[in-house]
């Protein structure tokens, strides 16, 4: 589905069609949504399964987020990429169960400036993955998460 | 129960009893009357947070009271409640100070027990990481209470430390009548065994908190 | 069908910043409830935002999405009194779609 | 620009020295307030604050009453303001009320329910869901608007000084009072400030940023929920939904951030 962006697009576009409609059923609901990637138990596989074998790092992309979180419960981080033709954007946190939190298909007149709330276990690794003109770049931000409150 | 032994059923919840005669700064509306039948109307008991909770003993009967609880006047009364305090305190019963420090950093991070959403064989933690620093890698600690870190080196180990260490733990009033800290052996918070891996956590020379 | 979303969307100098607020637990299937059971994993997966007939913005998630979700995100052109539609579907197939008018 | 990678092991390097740098950070502080200016934006209060709105404009109840004629305070079907201006007396209960005590009163005789139903529930059972939602919308209806709580009439003063005594009412196994935790000033517990309840800044701090979100559980936390919730981390018995004591204290909190603007609803940990 990578590698044929416009074709997905489309099927997508449907899928959002007969969502609205009330026609999606649980399995068709799924069929998009890419299991691999989601299911990915390490940073290796979930790269691969994203299509991204050795992302380059560098300055285009940007991870803006706060150094600790007061809740690991919600965790806002904004992804950044300053590539021409950025296509898709994606975070993952790499000590999660299920490390790609998520990603955006970005549309020619989106800008490539994401912001999402994500779950955060423990402390951990944050990767904003970007793709453009076909190839991956990424940046990472350590974010610390702490204990709140009385209770624990 | 045992720790409910030294508990005065304060006459606040008692028509015509007397442990509250100076009524202290309170307004127009609140005298002990209002005050009373107020509590008596908005309280349930749940679980194990039960209403006697709220029959206050002579240490909590004289702390809730701000005006008069640092009043130079209430010089003699302040050291009455510490005497008091410090009657209650049991020492180790094998004369040994010292548990495992790792199960006293444990105990510190724990806030849990005693709540009406906590069972009754709900293992207490100390709350202590709530109010005070201890081990200079959490960086997750409260301020209420003074820093801890370094608490052994500072003050050495010898017999006296010990003991004051374990006074404050046992009776935290023993030494200073209105304290913030709660009253971990007196009130059946902490076993001895917990408090002997708190000295650990604190005076151990391998404990984090004095490397 | 889900509950409703509060989307806000407003157009300044030329671009469209579009944020959106959806209400959904975000279940991640690993918490258990005070019987020791397992509860389901219930998430959003997927999400489609449109300017007009023109797919701006689409988004796979996964578990790891905070409850209630909110996304934001700026789009090129875009003017007061288009309208955003936001669509999403959860892994049970529940769907729900909102408007906004650009301001 | 950007350098070219070798491979994963160029790409986990870049990371581990990202991780060594923010392993060094010397200001926890500015990191949660960094956090909690980025939550800002984006409150998932406002969902409820949409519940809210339509449960007060759609009947309900035997009578098949919506609560649009509610009287906070403002007059029948004012929301704009009322919230800014409670707890306060009311002549047809000849008490001083709250919102969720007024908005009891308000069920129980326009749309004829049972107000037992909700002080009973428990706070994320559906009755009260209502009343956190409700409680959304209505104090919504009052951000940016100043706090106006001056206890003038006997019984508004009596409350304020039974909640200042309460305030500093020792019990339980802890000998907590509220006064505990938010009888000093410039102190927290773990990373959480705690407010000083007494002085006005610290009592507005409070005040005017409840009810709000809390992130940590998804939940949407009205004040009586709020105040609940420091009792049972107080070891107390629980306080009963609306009743004086949790009146009383509101007074007291509120009549001390007199003038301070609302937030509400807030977005918390």
């Amino acid at each position: 589905m990578i590698e044929h962006p416009m074709e997905r697009r489309q099927v997508l576009t449907l899928l959002g069609a007969l969502a609205a409609a009330g026609m999606v059923f649980p399995r068709m609901a799924l069929a998009n949504w890419d299991k691999a990637a989601f299911e990915a138990r390490t940073m290796d596989e979930a790269l691969k399964a994203l299509g991204a074998g050795t992302p380059a790092t560098g300055g285009d992309v940007q991870i803006i987020a706060s150094d600790i979180a007061e809740n690991g419960a919600v965790v806002p981080v904004q992804a950044v990429s300053k590539l021409p033709n950025t296509e898709r954007i994606a975070i993952l946190v790499e000590k999660n169960p299920s490390m790609l939190a998520g990603s955006f298909d970005i549309a020619a007149d989106t800008i490539p400036d994401v912001t999402a709330r994500i779950k955060m276990g423990q402390t951990s690794n944050v990767h904003v993955l970007v793709k453009a003109d076909g190839k991956f770049y990424t940046a990472s931000k350590e974010i610390k998460v702490t204990l709140g409150g009385c209770g624990g | 129960m045992k720790h409910r032994a030294l508990l005065v059923a304060v006459a606040l919840l008692l028509p015509g009893g007397a442990a509250m005669a100076q009524s202290g700064p309170w307004g127009p509306g609140a005298d002990d009357a209002a005050f009373a039948q107020m509590l008596k109307t908005s309280f349930k008991g749940r679980g194990v947070a039960t209403l006697d909770r709220l029959n206050q003993d002579e240490t909590q009967v004289f702390c809730s009271d701000p005006e008069t609880v640092y009043a130079p006047e209430s010089a003699a009364r302040r050291e009455e409640i510490e005497k008091v305090n410090l009657a209650s305190v049991k020492w180790p019963a094998d004369g040994v100070w010292l548990g495992d420090w790792k199960e006293g950093e444990k105990i510190a991070q724990s806030g849990r027990g005693n709540t009406w959403t906590d069972k009754p064989e709900q293992v207490n933690g100390g709350n202590c990481y709530n109010c005070h620093q201890i081990s200079a890698e959490e960086i997750s600690h409260g301020t209420i209470g003074p820093s801890l870190h370094n608490y052994g080196k500072l003050r050495g180990t010898d017999d006296a430390v010990m003991k004051a260490t374990w006074a404050k733990i046992y009776n935290s009033k023993s030494n200073n009548a209105c304290s913030n800290m709660p009253r971990a052996g007196h009130m059946g918070i902490l076993s001895e065994e917990q408090m002997k891996h708190l000295m650990a956590l604190l005076l151990d020379p391998r404990s984090p908190v004095n490397q | 069908m889900g509950k409703p979303m509060k989307i806000r969307a407003a157009s300044k100098d030329g671009v469209t910043e579009i944020k959106v607020l959806m209400n959904h637990e975000m279940e991640t299937g690993q918490r258990k409830d005070a019987s020791g059971a397992t509860i389901p994993a219930w998430f959003i997966n997927q999400v489609t935002a449109k300017l007009g007939d023109r797919t701006v913005l689409q988004a796979q998630w996964g578990p790891s999405i905070s409850k209630n979700p909110f996304l934001a995100f700026r789009i090129k052109g875009g003017k007061a009194g288009d309208t955003v539609t936001v669509t999403w579907v959860d892994n049970t197939g529940d769907t729900r779609t909102d408007e906004a008018t650009v301001t | 620009m950007h350098q070219a990678s070798t491979g994963i092991a160029a790409f986990l390097a870049a990371v581990a020295a990202v991780t060594v740098a923010h392993a060094q950070m010397d200001n926890p502080q500015a990191g949660i307030e960094a956090y909690r200016e980025a939550l800002q934006d984006g409150n998932p209060a406002e969902l409820h604050e949409m519940a809210g709105e339509e449960l007060w404009t759609t009947p309900a109840g035997p009578k098949n009453a919506s609560l649009e004629q509610c009287d906070l305070g403002l007059g029948p079907g004012v929301v704009k303001g009322a919230y800014a201006r409670l707890p306060r007396y009311f002549a047809d209960t000849d008490r001083v009320q709250d919102l969720e005590s007024r908005l009891l009163t308000c069920m129980e005789t326009l749309q004829g329910k049972d107000p037992k139903v909700y002080i009973d529930a428990s706070f994320t059972a559906p009755p009260k869901e209502e009343m956190n939602a409700l409680v959304a919308y209505l104090s919504g209806q009052s951000r940016d608007v100043a706090v106006t709580v001056t206890p003038e009439h006997p019984k508004e003063r009596a409350m304020y000084e039974l909640g200042k005594r309460l305030f500093f009412f020792q019990g339980g196994p802890y000998d907590f009072s509220c006064a505990t935790c938010h009888g000093q000033e410039g102190t927290r517990i773990r990373m959480q400030d705690l407010p000083y309840i007494p002085g006005h800044e610290g009592a507005a701090a409070g005040w005017t940023s409840w009810p709000a979100y809390r992130v940590s559980n998804g939940q949407m936390w009205s004040m009586q929920w709020r105040l609940n919730d420091c009792f049972r981390q107080q070891r107390f018995p629980e306080p009963i939904y609306a009743s004086d004591a949790t009146i009383a204290l509101s007074t007291y909190i509120a009549a001390n951030s007199n003038g301070a603007v609302m937030k509400t609803p807030g977005i918390k940990r």
